[in-house]
């Protein structure tokens, strides 16, 4: 699979059909995967692909990252996770379709975290949304790298994320509220989850904006609750559960919990799933007259 | 800020002589007309809302809510026109969709849903209004101060 | 001071005797899976089974956000009213001895030019109390950085385990010294027999990289503007866990919160990773891009630092390394700059 | 630091007997940023708006409150005050504290009222604070008025713009105007002949001096906004020059191929070369080129050879013109409902089973039998015709869920036309329910029953086929409960009223809205019945739905007064409350754009000196922009934000709560 990877970038560096892969490499250990920015051909050897390729790569088409974006056209490795977040940057006009090429991977699953790794993929290590995918054979590529998988995800998704949503579910509004705030208590307002989120693309996040200041920054429990309530709904409609902001929060706060919850929100009162169509506009700046509710008196 | 507050009501407040202090943002159109109406028809309600008037349902923000709620809002309440009402045309459906998602996220989250209520109140309907915030206010009162969010360390 | 012994079963009564002092007593507790500082009540709370915790205990020094001022806003202006800290007495037990280096440096930050007493009256009064580490993991380099676990280096007292479940004392600084003596009743003396110490485990350093030549290289100019540093580190997408985990990373923003009525002022962490760190009023951000920030970090640790104050503004702790989300590994940006250098 | 003004106002005892108007007045001195506060009896009297007037000089006020009724109120006259005061209207704010506060809590103590007027001025002053002046919009307006449709509201409007001084440009699909009613024979309930009271119209169309026709046309794209449109439009090859042609009729005299008629629905034959009828406006024939053995194979051309004037030109293009006008009345019309659903009615399979229309030219006098009723199939004239009302409509299953609302009226005058034209001949009307609603209609309808003889019978029809000869109709009659079966020798459907074929993709070209039928939708059903949500494009007729020809030429005529309006002066002047957008902060991302419900917010493209696209951004169109402030709500980095109700404002209320 890495020699077919390293011979398609190798075409597509030497016809110029792309300026940059966007890829993975080891680190110097050889213990992590690593993204890597090749964009010579006698380069594309040190691409990699394996389960400990766990970055979400679309990060780096975002107008966040625009010394990565002057390299000139890049091509992006990508899992079919991955693949939800071009759609939704590209329904959202943040790239254009003909702007990147895909090289979508064929993907048995990755692990949770590489701390995780003892050289081998066992379920227990993966996240939820491997067990749950319905895209490991890409859905929105320029090529497939890879044999086809046969997986046929659970018909209702399974894992512990859904599990622990349902307890909370069946807790008192008060246990919750516990739950949560001393979940949120935790967070140090680095912003990882931010910065790891190729949906968080914002030119000034809205916690930046201090005129006024919707949102305070410090890191007290009502400045955390007000920035993870808002970051939350900033989402809604449009997360697809890639699991970035989970991995990088230094603080380990259950944020995968919070964005599921609303995925299924989206997906029951919208019947939307985020990641699937470039061409559909998230459903929280449509409607529907039939929206249903039970709560407006 | 709210620290004040929170000692204050801590300290002097009971659930007899608490007064919940209530949040409203309402359209201009709709819901701000039917409250003039019930002024108009000399109708009597509780004095415990205050009142932002905003063009239009479309405009609220989850944002308004959590600022209240910070600034010691025992409760919150949003109101607009009827739908297929908007005098925009469509400003309140766009409200709704936002409101059933953000009332998940507070379900969820383990925020009073309580403490904000969400209602269509047109111009005519100044007896709704009237039922509304007695009927809010009381519940709020019976609920008691919004310890938390009050208790939120700053 | 000679050598002194603790029990490591009778670490509970050294809680207590803190707590009586009216101190707090931090340590490292499992939180949420990770291990981190925190503030406890009893023994039982404590690991030992760490190699480091991933937050700092720097938040006791230089605490993540404190009121530095309130405001009442009034007819004639506003009334500001400074905060007089008193802060209390702290006592951090099991902290690495890379960690411990890195107080010097805060303080040097923190009283260079005035004193920010919001820091030195903190400072002042916290007990280090440092084990000698029995463990290491990849991402350790405290010896690369001329460090080790056997370095006292901010310490007020260092422990090290024995096989006897005992940790030997020695006071470093006279803080430790009164320490140990206000507490006399938890330590002892030795009996007959020394006991055997567990043996440290030290990293070896990484053979590419060479201080010296990483100053050297960072010294001239033109290096500023290297290929070498959007090529290794563009991959940085500027979350800032670095910084935030770091021990002496100390820079922070001042903001105020309130309401019509009044507030407060508060001193709040920041990072230089931030798109917004530089971002002037006018729109123009000179540090546009993030390899620039991540530049900024690494000058700061290897030039900055080390011209101003003459401290080390790394002590090899790998908390960055770990916990960065796309694995950019500051060793080997050293290692490179190190060979480039040759 | 601000220079506000507070104003209570008591209203007379209105607000000071449940508030402490004074007390409202001294505490709120205490807050910075307020230089004067007074309490007095009347604030919109004279004398209260003078006082006003004279503090904003002597204390150089920048802004006021007025505590006093609610702004719905009295808001325009205390912003009138502010600006002849010289401060910009919109520093002035109300604090509503009668309908919302002295009128609801009715404690004579005061201290309920007393306490919620401090809140509601104080959010209100901390409010005005962040208030920016703002200047009201200005926009250009193009007279010219576009109509689309050249049918009887389509005329009617276009008649009434001109003659009300303005241009102008009338486009019609087909090569005629006139429309559906050119079609009818007479009119419910005077009995009027079609043609006669339409035909002086269309020729006051065609002779106006502010209107120009552009038949055989499409409107193809629209831009712009309210005053400011441009339209571009299709103007189909007819192959005859409109200036050369004289209309003499030579062409489609010997011009040797036929087809059928769509102006009388299949029953006739037309020319290749033609004019849809014998009035038509212009009198200027096109030629059916996919029919055509010239253009086709190039072999004929006889009507270029028979043209004196030479008018006929095989080589003639489609032109693309663009034309720039300041409003549209959208005016296109219906149809009926296609033949395919009404299988059980032996429509399209039995010959003498013919729709509304078909007798409509049946009837006339111009029509393919010159006036007399015949049946298609054999040109015999029936002795008894069956109508069925209502198919397709009210009929959610098979056609549509709404009534039609002019097949009652003018099944009853087919009736009454049979009657007069057969006399002996007996008609049976198979209806839902009659409905006449309207001046003089229902005396019409009985007229039909009583006077010539219509069998109506309450009931619906299972089945029509044929029997030697005959159209065989089975039926219900509810009324006397009892199955009916008809030897007819004609059927006529009441067929629905349907939206024209493409009326969604024109709506979504001129970014109105449509319902599930894809009629148009009025911006308010009751109040604002002839406006859309987009401003200056009006609606007018059946484009909106079924409706008769009373109330499309009073339809006409409504939009022609809002265009008319519209254009009566060359600037139009609109509410500040518009939002904007921060460029250095837009994400590009069209949140903006798709959630607006008036398409205001445009894309944007930043270039640089070369002309690459450097970035890109929303902007807000101040022309279109209503000021509702979904956009706001929608754009997570806030980089947009509403004039009058901005972020700041509305947390500076919440932050004195």
């Amino acid at each position: 699979m890495e020699k077919a990877l390293r011979e398609k970038a190798r075409e597509l560096l030497t016809t110029g059909e792309a300026n940059v892969i966007i890829g993975y490499e080891w680190n110097r250990r050889k213990t992590r995967a690593t993204p890597a920015f090749i964009t010579k051909a006698d380069e594309v050897d040190r691409l990699i692909f394996n389960p400990l390729c766990v970055n979400n790569l679309s990060i780096y088409l975002t107008r966040k990252n625009k010394d990565i974006l002057r390299m000139g056209k890049p091509a992006i490795v990508a899992k079919g996770c991955d693949i939800k977040n071009i759609v939704v940057l590209i329904s959202e006009g943040q790239v254009k379709r003909e702007d990147v090429v895909i090289i979508g991977m064929s993907c048995n699953g990755v692990v949770y975290k590489q701390g995780l790794w003892k050289g081998e993929l066992r379920p227990e290590i993966m996240p939820v949304k491997c067990h749950n995918c319905d895209v490991r054979n890409p859905h929105l590529t320029d090529f497939v790298i890879g044999d086809h998988i046969d997986f046929t995800p659970p018909e209702t998704p399974r894992g512990m994320v859904f599990d622990k949503i349902a307890a909370l579910d069946a807790k008192t509004p008060g246990e919750r509220w516990s739950f949560w705030l001393e979940e949120f208590s935790r967070c140090i307002k680095c912003y990882a989850c931010r910065q790891a989120c190729s949906l968080c693309y914002c030119e000034r996040c809205i916690t930046e904006k201090n005129v006024p200041q919707w949102i305070e920054t410090s890191a007290h429990q009502r400045g955390n609750i007000a920035w993870n309530l808002v970051r939350a709904m900033h989402l809604a409609g449009r997360c697809t559960f890639c699991g970035e902001c989970e991995r990088s929060c230094p603080a380990n706060i259950k944020l995968n919990l919070v964005n599921q919850k609303l995925v299924l929100t989206v997906k029951d009162a919208f019947d939307f799933k985020s990641g699937y169509d470039e061409k559909i506009h998230p459903p929280m700046i449509v409607f529907s007259p039939d929206d249903t509710e039970n709560f407006i008196k | 800020m709210s620290q004040e507050n929170t000692e204050e009501t801590q300290a002097t407040e009971t659930t007899e002589t608490f007064e919940p202090k209530i949040m409203a943002f309402v359209c201009n159109w709709c819901t701000y007309a039917g409250a003039d109406l019930a002024g108009t028809s000399r109708m009597e309600y509780r004095p415990n809302v205050r009142i932002i008037k905003l063009p239009c349902t479309g405009r609220i923000d989850p944002l308004f809510i959590i600022k209240a709620f910070e600034n010691g809002a025992d409760g919150v309440l949003v109101s607009g026109c009827h739908p297929g009402d908007c005098h925009y045309t469509a400003g309140n459906y766009h409200a709704k969709r936002r409101w059933i998602a953000f009332r998940s996220l507070m379900e969820f989250t383990g925020i009073d849903t309580r403490r904000l209520q969400f209602s269509w109140i047109s111009a005519s309907e100044a007896l709704k209004w009237v039922d509304l915030i007695n009927n809010v206010t009381d519940e709020i009162k019976a609920l008691g101060p919004f310890m938390d969010f009050k208790n939120l360390k700053g | 001071m000679k050598a002194m012994y603790l029990k490591k079963a009778e670490l509970g009564k050294l809680i207590s005797s803190v707590q009586d002092s009216g101190a707090l007593f931090v340590g490292p507790v499992v939180d949420a899976g990770n291990v981190v500082y925190k503030e406890i009540g009893s023994a039982s709370e404590l690991t030992g089974d760490y190699i480091i915790p991933v937050t700092t205990y720097k938040q006791w020094v230089f605490p993540q956000t404190e009121v530095v001022a309130t405001f009442a806003v009034t007819k004639e202006g506003v009334d500001l009213d400074g905060v007089d800290l008193d802060p209390p007495d702290v006592v951090v037990f099991g902290a690495r001895a890379c960690e411990a280096a890195s107080l010097a440096s805060l303080r040097s930050v923190f009283t260079w030019g005035e004193d920010d007493e919001f820091y030195t009256r903190r400072e002042d009064r916290i007990t280090v109390i440092t084990v000698g580490c029995t463990a290491i993991d990849d991402e350790c380099f405290c010896t690369t950085v001329e460090l080790s676990p056997a370095s006292t280096t901010g310490s007020d007292i260092y422990l090290r385990e024995t096989t006897d479940d005992e940790y030997m004392a020695v006071a470093v600084t006279k803080k430790g010294e009164a320490f140990i003596k206000a507490h006399h009743g938890v330590f002892h003396q030795k009996r007959a027999a020394e006991p055997e110490l567990v043996e440290l485990k030290l990293p070896e350093p990484i053979k590419g990289i060479k201080k010296e030549k990483i100053s050297a290289w960072l010294a001239r100019t033109d290096n500023y503007q290297s290929e070498l540093w959007p090529r290794l580190t563009r991959k940085c997408f500027g979350c800032g866990a670095c910084t935030f985990s770091c021990p002496t990373c100390h820079c922070f923003d001042i903001t105020d919160e309130g309401t019509a009525f009044g507030g407060e002022r508060r001193k709040n962490w920041d990072a230089c990773q931030f798109d917004h760190f530089t971002a002037h009023a006018s729109g123009h951000n000179p540090r546009d891009t993030q390899f620039k920030r991540w530049r900024n970090r690494f000058m700061c640790k290897f030039k900055y630092y080390p011209d101003k104050f003459k401290t080390t503004g790394c002590v090899g702790c790998g908390r960055c390394i770990r916990v960065c989300p796309v694995r950019l590994d500051i060793t080997e940006v050293m290692e490179e700059i190190s060979q480039i250098s040759e | 630091m601000s220079r506000i003004g507070v104003f209570i106002c008591q209203c007379g005892t209105n607000i000071a007997d449940t508030v402490d108007t004074e007390k409202v007045a001294e505490e709120m001195k205490k807050i910075p940023g307020v230089v004067h506060t007074q309490d007095y009896k009347f604030m919109c009297s004279s004398p209260g708006q003078k006082m006003l007037k004279e503090a904003v000089k002597k204390h150089r006020l920048d802004g006021m409150i007025v505590s006093a009724c609610s702004p719905h109120m009295h808001e325009k006259t205390f912003r009138r005050a502010c600006e002849s005061a010289g401060i910009n209207p919109y520093m002035c704010e109300i604090a509503n504290i009668r309908e919302q506060c002295s009128w609801v809590h009715h404690d004579k103590t005061k201290e309920t009222g007393t306490v919620k007027s401090l809140d509601l001025t104080r959010m209100t002053i901390e409010r005005l604070k962040k208030n920016q002046p703002l200047k009201p919009n200005k926009i250009p307006v193009n007279k010219r008025a576009l109509i689309i449709g050249g049918g009887i509201a389509g005329i009617q409007a276009a008649l009434d713009i001109a003659d009300g001084g303005r241009e102008v440009l009338l486009v019609e699909k087909t090569p005629s105007i006139g429309g559906n009613m050119a079609k009818l024979s007479e009119t419910f309930p005077t009995m009027d002949c079609s043609q006669c009271i339409l035909t002086p119209k269309m020729v006051e169309a065609e002779l106006h001096e502010n209107i120009t026709l552009m038949t055989y046309s499409e409107v193809e794209k629209i831009e712009g906004f309210i005053g400011n449109f441009r339209v571009t439009i299709r103007k189909k090859a007819r192959y005859v020059n409109e200036e050369l042609c004289t209309g003499c009729g030579d062409c489609w005299d010997k011009c040797p191929f036929k087809q059928d008629s769509e102006f009388e629905h299949g029953l006739k034959k037309r020319k290749v070369i033609y004019t849809p009828f014998p009035q038509s406006v212009p009198n200027i024939p096109v030629i059916d080129a996919p029919n055509c053995a010239m253009l086709q194979k190039g072999k004929c051309g006889v009507c270029a050879k028979v043209c004196g004037p030479k008018a006929v030109d095989f080589e003639q293009k489609d032109i693309v013109v663009e034309e720039k006008v300041g409003a549209i009345v959208v005016a296109t019309g219906y149809d009926l409902m296609p033949n395919e659903h009404f299988g059980e009615y032996g429509y399209g399979r039995i010959k003498d089973v013919i729709n509304g229309l078909q007798f409509e030219r049946l009837a006339s006098s111009s029509g393919p039998t010159g006036g007399k009723i015949l049946r298609p199939s054999d040109g015999k004239e029936p002795q008894s015709i069956v109508f069925i009302q209502c198919a397709g409509s009210r009929d959610e299953k098979k056609g549509v869920s709404y009534c039609s609302k002019i097949c009652c009226m003018y099944t009853a005058k087919h009736t009454m036309l049979y009657r007069h034209k057969v006399h002996d001949g007996q008609s049976y009307v198979f209806y839902m329910d009659i409905r006449s609603g309207g001046k003089r209609y229902e005396e019409f309808v009985r007229g039909a029953i009583e006077k010539d003889g219509a069998m109506y019978l309450r009931g619906r029809v299972s089945r029509v086929y044929e029997k030697d000869g005959k159209v065989i109709v089975q039926g219900a009659d509810t009324l006397s409960d009892s199955q009916v079966e008809i030897e007819a020798d004609m059927v006529v459907l009441a067929t629905a009223l349907v939206s024209r074929p493409g009326a969604d993709t024109l709506a979504q070209k001129l970014g109105i809205g449509y319902d599930k039928h894809k009629f148009y939708n009025e911006y308010h059903p009751k109040l604002k019945p002839v406006e859309t949500v987009t401003a200056g494009i009006f609606l007018a007729g059946t484009c909106l739905g079924p409706m008769d020809v009373p109330e499309s030429v009073a339809q006409g005529s409504a939009a022609a007064s809002k265009v008319l309006v519209l254009t009566s002066s060359d600037e139009m002047i609109k509410d500040p409350t518009t939002a904007i957008v921060n460029d250095f902060t837009c994400n590009a991302c069209w949140d903006c754009v798709v959630a607006c419900p008036y398409s205001a917010i445009e894309k944007t493209d930043i270039k640089d000196r070369e002309g690459n696209v450097i970035r890109r951004l929303a902007h807000v169109n101040d022309g279109v922009c209503t000021g509702c402030g979904t956009c706001v709500a929608a754009c997570r980095s806030k980089a947009i934000d509403l004039k009058g109700y901005t972020d700041e404002q509305v947390y500076a209320a919440i932050n004195a709560f």
